[in-house]
Formats: C-alpha cells, structure tokens, sequence
C-alpha cells in the first residue's frame, strides 16, 4: 500500500539527483553555448540563407519532445504497475516540459516556414501530427490539474498516456497517409537540406544541449515536487 | 469482460476492519481505526459532520483504497475488493434513481442487473411506492425517492448491506419500515453498516469518529 | 435480462426518451447539413467536396457532445455505485454504454448520411463508401470518447477537456474515413477501409478496459 | 459588489475553473480547426475560402455545446431558487449569464479567429472582417441560446432538443457573418455588417425578458 | 431589467393561507389547506412522505402559483408573489452551493446577491465550517453542505424563513446548532415555517397534511 506516509522512500533519488545535477547543468551549459556559437559562426546555406540557422534550436526541440513523450509513458506504465510514486511524479513532471519543447518545435518551425514556405503554417504531415502531440501534452495537464487527489490523479492520467502511446504511431502514420495521398502540393519537405559538416557539428551540440537541458529541468521539478508532498505529508502527522 | 458469478453473495461470517486510515485530497480525515461485525450483528457509525462515516462506508465498499491497514471478510479468505463489493449491498446518499425512469422500470433495470427474480410491483407496494409507481422519478417527493432505494436494498439478496443515513427524509412511517427492514435482514444472518445520526432504534455495536 | 442487456437497454431508453441522445444525431445532422452551406456558401462542387468531411467532423463533434455524460450522469446520481457492485464487470458496462452509444448516435448518423449527401450535390460513387466508412468508423468514435468520458469522470464539466483528449486519438479515424470518401470520388481505390476497420476495431477492443480501468479510479468518490 | 455583477463574477469564475466553459472556446477551436483539414484536406485554398464559414459554425456550436447549462446546473442543485428571491430581478440575471457566458466563449472565439485565420491560409483583407463579424455577431448567439436554455429548462438533457430550437433562430447570424468575410475576401462591399448589427441588437435586448419568462415558468420546482 | 428595493424584507405581521389547493402534474396533492402565522412564530408542517409539504413550501415562496386558494401577508396588503418572494429566506434540499465554489466564496456570492454587507468568515466559523472554509464544495461531506446552507440563511435578513427539512444530514450539535438559528430568528420577530420529519423541538403550531 503506497501511501503519503511510507512515501517509497524516495531517498536515493534524491542523493542521486543532487550528486548529477551540477553536472548535467555544466554540460548542457557548455554543449548549447557551443552549439549556438558553431551554428552562428556557420555560413549561409545556399540554399535557405540564414534562416538555415533556426534549424539548430529547430530540430533538437523536436526531437526532445518525442522523446519526452516516451520518458513519460515509461514512468506512467512503471506508476501504474509497481505503483511507485516516484514513476508518478516523473510523468507529471515530465509532461509541462514535453509540451514546452513541442511548443517550441512548432513554434520556431512556422517561423522557419515563412521564408521557406511563404506562409507561417501548412497543413503538412509532420506539423499537424505535431500539433496532436501538443493536444496529447495539454489534455494530460489540465486533467492532471483537475483532480485533485493525487495518487488518483496519477493514475489516471497514466492510462491517458498509454491509450496515448497505442495511439501515437498510428496518428503518425494516418498523418503521413492523409498528406501524401490526395495533394501533390509542392512542400519542400522530401530530402530536406543537405547536411554538411559545418551544420553537423552544431546540430549534434544542440541536441546534446536540449537533452541535457531537458533532463536538468526535469530532475529539478521531480525535486521540487518530491520535497512538496514530503512537506504535505510532514503537516497531516502534525494534524 | 467475465461475469463473475458471485451474484448471490455468499454469507458472510464475519467482517474486520484494521486500523484503517483514510486520507481524501491530501487531508488526513481518520487514523487507526478498527472494528469487527459478526454475522446477525449491526454496526452503527457516528460522529460527527465530516468525521468521515461515509468514507469508511465507501472504503468497506472497496470504492476508495485506505491510505493504510486492511479490510478482512471471514478471518482473511483473500477476497479483494471488487468481490467484497459483489456482496454489499448499497444505500447511498444519491438516490440512483434516473429522473426520466419511473421507479417501476427503475427496480427492474436493478433486478435485471443484479440478476434477481422478483416482483417488483409487490416491493413497490411494500414500501408504499404503489401509487407513484408509473410517475418518472423526478417528480417523486425526497421522501418518495428514499423509499425507492429501501426497495432496491430489500430486493438485493447481499449478506453485507452498507448504509449511509437511511432515515434521512422519510416521515415516522418510513423510519419505521426501515428500521423493520434492516432488523429482518440481520435476523436472517446478514450484516449491516449504517451511518446516521438518527439512531434506527436497534440492538447495534456502536463506533464513534472523532 | 442479463445484467449486460440491462444496461444496454437502459441506456438506450434513456437516449430515446424526451430529450434524450438520440436526438443529438438528429439535431447535430440538422444543424451541420444546413450551417454549412450557410457558412460556406452554396458552391455544389465545393460542397460535394467536402461531404464525407463534413459529415465525419460532424460525427466526432456530435460524439463530444454528448460523451460526457456517458458515465457522468451515472456518477452523480449514484447509479455507477450500485453498478459497480452488481455482476456486472465495469468492463462489461463500459462495454455495454459504448454500444448503446454507438446504436443511438453513430448508427442513425450513418443512416442520415445519403440525406446529406443529397443536400451536398455528392455524385453517385460517392453513398456507398460515404454509409460505409462511417458505419466501420463511427464505433471507432463511441468507443474512444468512452476512455475520454471515463478518464474526466470525476471532473465538474469535464467534457470541456474531452476535446483535448480525444481530439489527437480520432484523428485517424476521420484521417481513414474521411479519406476514404474522397479516394472513392477520385477514383482511387486506398487502403482506407482497411486501415479504418483495423483501427476501429482495435479501439472497441481496447475502449472497454481503459474505460474500467479510469471509472475504477473514480468511484473514490 | 452589485448583485448584478455578482452573478456576472460568479458565472465568470465558474467557467474560468478547471474544467470551465472558458477551456471550451479554446478547445473547440482545436478541435475545428484541426479536425476540418484532416477532413477536408490540406488544399489551403480550398480552406481559406471557407475559414470565415467554419469560425461562424463552430462559434455557434461552442455556443450549443456550453448554453444548456446556463440555467440548468443552477437549476439542479437549488441556485436559482436562491437567485430567484434576491433583489435582483430574472431579467437582469439572464442578462447577467448572457453577458458572462459571451465573454467567456465569444469575446476568447473572436481574438482566436486571426491564429485560425493563419492556420487556413486566410489572405490579409480576411482578418479585419473576420473578427469584426464575430465581435458584432457572437453576443447574438449567446442571447439567442439563452433563450433556448431557458426554454428547454425543465426538459432533462434539454441540451439536446437546444439546437432545434436555437438553430433556426442563429442562421441569420451565420449568413450574415459569414457572408461579411466572404463578401470581403471576394472585393464586395457589401450590407451583411449593417444587418448582422442590427440582427445582433435586437436579439440581445429581447433575450433577458424571454430567458426570464421562461425561467420563471420552471421554478414551480 | 430593474433593480428591486426591497432587499431589506419590511417586517411580517401575519402571514395567511386560505384554502390553498395543489395540483402537480394533473394529480391532487392537497387541497383547501389554511394556515395563519404572526410575527414570531413558527409553523411546523408535518405530513407522510408526498404529502405536499415542499410544494406548499414553494408555493408560500410564490415559485408554484396554488390551483385555488390565496397567500396573504399582513391582511392584504397586496404585494404579489415575486415581491412576497423577496421577503423570504430559503433553505431547500438542494444545497445550492457550486462544486466548483468554496464555502467562502459561496457565501460571499450570496452577501453581494442579497445586497448584505456580512463578515463571512464569521458566519462559518459559527455554523463550524472554518476548517473547510476553503475546500471546493464538492468535497464537503452532506453536513458540511447542510451547515453552509444555515450559514446562508442567517446572513440573510429575511423576515419569513422557509426551511425544507432543515435537520437532515445534521449531526446533533448541528441540530442544536440550526434549532438556536431558528428560535433566534422569531424571537427577533420573525416567521419561520418548516417542513421536517423531525421536530426542531421549539414552540410551533403545527399543521398536519394528510
Ligand atoms: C511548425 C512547423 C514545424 C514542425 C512542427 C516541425 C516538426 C519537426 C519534427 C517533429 C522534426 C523531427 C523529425 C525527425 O527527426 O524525424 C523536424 C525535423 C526537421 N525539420 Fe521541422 N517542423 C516544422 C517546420 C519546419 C520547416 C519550415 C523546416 C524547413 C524547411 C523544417 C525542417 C526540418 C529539418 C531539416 C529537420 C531535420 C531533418 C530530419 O531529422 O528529418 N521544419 N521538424
Ligand atoms: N475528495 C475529497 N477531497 C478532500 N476532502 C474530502 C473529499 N471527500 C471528502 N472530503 C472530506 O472528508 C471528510 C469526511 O467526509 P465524509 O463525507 O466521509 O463525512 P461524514 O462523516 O459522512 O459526514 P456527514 O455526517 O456530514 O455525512 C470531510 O471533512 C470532507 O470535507
Ligand atoms: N412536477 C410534478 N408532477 C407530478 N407530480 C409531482 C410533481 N412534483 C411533485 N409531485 C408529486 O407531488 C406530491 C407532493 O410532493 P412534495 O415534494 O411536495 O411532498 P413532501 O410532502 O415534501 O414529501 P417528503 O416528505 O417526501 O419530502 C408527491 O406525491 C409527488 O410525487
Ligand atoms: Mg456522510
Ligand atoms: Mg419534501
């Protein structure tokens, strides 16, 4: 029986984490200082220009959102199976941060699509199975925040994250599907930019960057709210 | 997707509760409490509003876990939750009544679903539901539709009935049949739970929340 | 009566009864079949076009309306504590609400369908994969908004973050459904019906135990 | 604090609550506005000329969506019994909900509809019309549905028979509305501003003596 | 769209009922019920269950218009039903307290509705709720929702208090509790008419529908 006072003694995390964390933090400092200098210093594509460039805050913040979706299902399963309430608050944590990188994502890629595209927003495969992903994010936060019970919020909102996970693929895959079949529009999209190594090298910093930054943010709010409940639950001994 | 076969609750012998603590929203409501119901015998729950009566009803219910201790049937046989719920039987707060169905097609959506056979027209009359009978629930008086639910409670054929506030709204003809109805039902070796704070006027064990 | 058809027929009579939901397929048709071409203006081609598009947008947000109260009524009223101890699995039940739903809103939408289709100008080819893919699809519908519904059970007006919900898990469906009328009209023969069939038929089987599984969660109360 | 400000606050904060109907605007927007290309393609050309069309539609199925509990839930749970004996007369209190509920759906519906605009494509001369339509359009949307649900009051589930009646009262507005930005996109100036105004002003002075008419019929409890 | 002035209720010299009948949904619940109560008094009604007493209740409130018979306050002074409404205070069976909504907000709703300037935190600290002043009222348990409806009605200053099975739900200090807001209400010249199965255990006529 898991309960507010045998807190699963969530000790270890916590010595864990505050041994990692000032490291992480040195790396992913470095690794995005790196990246952005690299990435300005790099010459204009021939192609795209300058505007090439918010290809490196661009692309990385894709690719963490993903995998952020991942990390969460990950802990929902672990939570709702081995019910331990560190898996729990792993998922709730991770998931504000999924939504910030996808919003991100979508964000700096409709600025890149209007000098790439003309226009802010195309009803493109990749970006609309985007968006689904950042209702997917917004709809697991607000039914998080809606119930009040945590340990019930937790689970819940855990079976919305593995319905989510059977259904990713297949959004991905019906998006792609939707797009190809009935419109030949001419998106730049197949082959996408070369890749030189003068644009590598920077990408590859920046997403080391956004992976550590990532896990840096998320180590600390799963802290933060470990101490939360700890102090909640140190109050109702005391009532 | 199974039926479970448990629809006519075996009998119970007896019913523990350990040390049970409840906490709802992040608030402790009690700690530690216990207690021990014998087949025949009758328990009832006081204490104060918000003491947390109907808590422990719905915990006993297997409807919310406790944050700790144990609820045991017979000794400890190991039923989990969901089969000691399959023998309780329910009278809430909330009258379950669909305003649009009468309390006639009320009853038998709950015999079909309890899989009871039983004249639901004479368990209407019983509880003096004979009149009202066809008229949809929500017109039905607070008295009318308490009365409906003592129907629904006599019908089921549980060993553990869990009830909470039975004699809230009816006049003194109503307290009085219920009374008759749970006294009859412990007489025939059933168990009964209730929280009110209007004694029923039984021989009863009695637990107090603080 | 098992206790299954007994929810079954329950809920079905309660959709039926004044007011109930089987109005809503008829209002929603209504009000979709003549705001559109309101809003759009009456360009036939345009709007044969869009028929098979609207009309499956038409079904989901049809089912967003009333899904909510799917469990919801049950819960407040204390109906869903005398079910959860009755015979009856909650997986049996979720099973049997979704059914319900699906005879009482996808069903007649689908059978309204070719009326639609008439108002819209859509050609001959067109009726037979418009009814089919939303008689394969619409189960598809009735049975992911019962996760939705079930998982904001114990949430005040929770249907406002069904959407949110449910909106990204449908969209295959309308994806493969709407798609599937389109491809008829081109002349393309897809593979939408089955993709449609394969992912409804996955969703009506999963629906039922995450459905439990969240108003198991719930009944806390 | 006023008692009429007091019912506007309360309403306001009630739907500004997790799970209010302020999420509703902006989770029916999401959900239109992805479910319509998923529906009806991705051709931006196709989407831009119906945007101002879709936003009218789903302004007026938000609208359905949350109206049948302007009064209902109020109803149920003894509040208007209460709000009933208060100084403040049921003319003002309907008048009060309508005004809290356009500003929690409409007023979030019109400064959303340039981003939907962004998302369909819409060319630049469709902005201005856009949302001026709906600014002048949607408190006569929220006016008519709470004549609606204050008619349908003491139906159960009355939401449901809600579009039947709100339906054919609305589709002046959706004419006019819509008809203003395609007549803008199109280069015709034309008188759809004027009528929707005007359309507009009297749906909004009459609704709070036909809500509270109606009320007052339901309250014999 | 006016703005009504009589929100503090003038002073009740005699309420009368003569020859009320009721008719609700083409039945006969009642008919040619008479009742006079003066200035501090309070009028028990009593009766089985589907008597009519609510209804009577909502006529007295002037929400149901009587099939015959006429309401009358102080020998007929003629004020209509909506302006009787206005001098009375209400405490239903439905809690008319918001889930969504806290106590303290619930009442603060109420204070600027009924135009009283009232410490609110004062009137539930007094009917025990200062704990849950702040818990969303979904949570409060069916005594707590009972007891904000008391706090309610004593921050209205409403000359004729209509109360609707007033002690149900409560525990026996909050029996007390509602019992002294009573007695206190017509000691200070108020009419106070009740619908209960329990009596309030105050002086009052009584008037027993059949
Ligand atoms: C809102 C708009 C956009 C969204 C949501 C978006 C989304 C994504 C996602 C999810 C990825 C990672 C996919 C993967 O690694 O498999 C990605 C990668 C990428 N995107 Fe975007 N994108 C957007 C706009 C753009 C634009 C306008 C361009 C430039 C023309 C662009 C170019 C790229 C490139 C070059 C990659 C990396 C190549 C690859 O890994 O396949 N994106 N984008
Ligand atoms: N979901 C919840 N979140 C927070 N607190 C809750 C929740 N549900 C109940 N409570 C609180 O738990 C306490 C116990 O409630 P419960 O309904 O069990 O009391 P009770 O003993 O039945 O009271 P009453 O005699 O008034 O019926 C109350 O203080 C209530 O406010
Ligand atoms: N709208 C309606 N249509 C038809 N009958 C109704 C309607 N409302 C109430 N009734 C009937 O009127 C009768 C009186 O109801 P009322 O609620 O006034 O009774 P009551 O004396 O308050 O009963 P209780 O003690 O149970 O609260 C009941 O028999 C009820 O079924
Ligand atoms: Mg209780
Ligand atoms: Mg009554």
């Amino acid at each position: 029986m898991a309960s507010i006072f045998e807190f699963a003694n969530p000790k270890r995390f916590m010595t864990l984490s505050g041994a990692i964390l000032p490291w992480l933090t040195v790396i992913c400092v470095l690794s995005l200082a790196a990246g952005l200098y690299l990435g300005f210093a790099a010459p204009p594509d021939y192609q795209q220009g300058t505007t090439v460039k918010i290809m490196f805050i661009h692309v990385p913040a894709a690719w963490v959102a993903m995998m952020c979706y991942g990390l969460m299902a990950i802990a929902s399963l672990l939570g709702l199976v081995n019910r331990h309430p560190l898996a729990d608050v792993a998922a709730k944590t991770a998931a504000p941060l999924g939504a910030m990188f996808t919003a991100l994502a979508l964000i700096t890629g409709s600025l890149w699509g209007k000098p790439m595209w003309g226009a802010y927003w195309v009803w493109d495969a990749r970006l609309t199975s985007f968006l689904l992903l950042l209702f997917l994010y917004l709809g697991y936060i607000a039914l998080w925040n809606a119930i009040e019970d945590e340990t019930r919020a937790a689970r819940v909102t855990a079976i919305l994250a593995l319905v989510g996970v059977v259904n990713l693929p297949i959004i991905e895959f019906s998006v792609e599907w939707w797009n190809t079949l009935h419109q030949g529009e001419s998106i730049i999209r197949s082959g996408g930019p070369l890749i030189a190594g003068v644009f590598l090298w920077p990408l590859g910093l920046m997403a080391v960057g956004y992976t550590t930054l990532f896990f840096t943010l998320w180590m600390i709010r799963i802290r933060t709210e470990i101490l939360e409940r700890r102090a909640r639950a140190l109050m109702l001994e005391a009532a | 997707m199974t039926l479970k076969r448990l629809h006519l609750s075996p009998a119970i012998k007896a019913l523990e509760a350990r040390s049970l603590t409840c906490i709802r929203g992040n608030r402790l409501v009690f700690r530690d409490v216990g207690f021990r119901v014998e087949a025949g015998q009758m328990l009832s729950l006081e204490g104060p509003n918000g003491a947390g009566k109907s808590s422990l009803l719905r915990m006993v219910a297997g409807f919310l876990k406790p944050a700790s201790g144990a609820i045991v049937l017979n000794g400890g046989e190991g039923l989990d939750d969901e089969e000691r719920g399959r023998c309780a039987g329910w009278l809430g707060h909330h009258d379950a009544a669909k305003p649009q169905l009468s309390p006639r097609e009320t009853l038998q959506f709950f015999a079909a679903l309890y899989r009871i056979a039983a004249d639901v027209d004479a368990a209407l009359d019983e509880v003096g539901l004979g009149k009202a009978r066809d008229l949809p629930s929500q017109y039905l008086s607070a008295g009318q539709k308490k009365r409906l639910s003592l129907a629904r409670l006599k019908l089921s054929r549980r060993s553990l009935w869990l009830l909470d506030e039975p004699l809230a709204a009816l006049d003194s003809a109503g307290k009085t049949l219920a009374a008759q109805i749970v006294a009859a039902h412990c007489a025939a070796g059933g168990i009964a739970i209730a929280a009110t704070h209007e004694p029923l006027g039984l021989d009863s064990a009695r637990l107090v929340l603080a | 009566m098992s206790p299954f058809s007994a929810v079954l027929f329950r809920d079905m009579r309660l959709a039926t009864r004044a007011g109930g939901s089987a109005a809503l397929a008829l209002a929603f048709f209504a009000a979709v079949a003549t705001l559109v071409p309101l809003g759009v203006g009456s360009d036939l081609r345009l709007l044969s076009r869009i028929a098979g598009g609207v009309l499956w947008i038409a079904a989901v947000l049809a089912a967003l309306l009333s899904l909510d109260r799917l469990f919801q009524s049950d819960f407040d009223d204390g109906s869903l504590d005398i079910i959860a101890l009755s015979p009856l699995s909650l997986e049996a039940m979720s099973f049997a609400k979704l059914l319900a739903h699906w005879l009482v809103t996808g069903l007649p939408l689908t059978l309204l369908s070719p009326l639609l289709g008439l108002l819209f100008g859509l050609p001959g080819e067109g009726y037979g994969p418009l009814m089919a893919s939303l008689a394969i699809g619409t189960p598809a519908v009735s049975a992911i908004g019962a996760i939705g519904a079930a998982l904001t059970l114990s949430i005040r007006r929770g249907g406002l973050i069904l959407p949110f919900i449910v909106l990204p898990l449908l969209s295959p469906a309308v994806i493969f459904g709407a798609g599937a009328v389109l491809g008829a009209l081109d002349g393309l023969s897809n593979g939408a019906f089955w993709l449609l069939g394969a992912f409804s038929l996955v969703a009506v089987l999963l629906a039922p135990f995450a459905a439990a599984g969240a108003v198991r969660l719930n009944l806390a109360g």
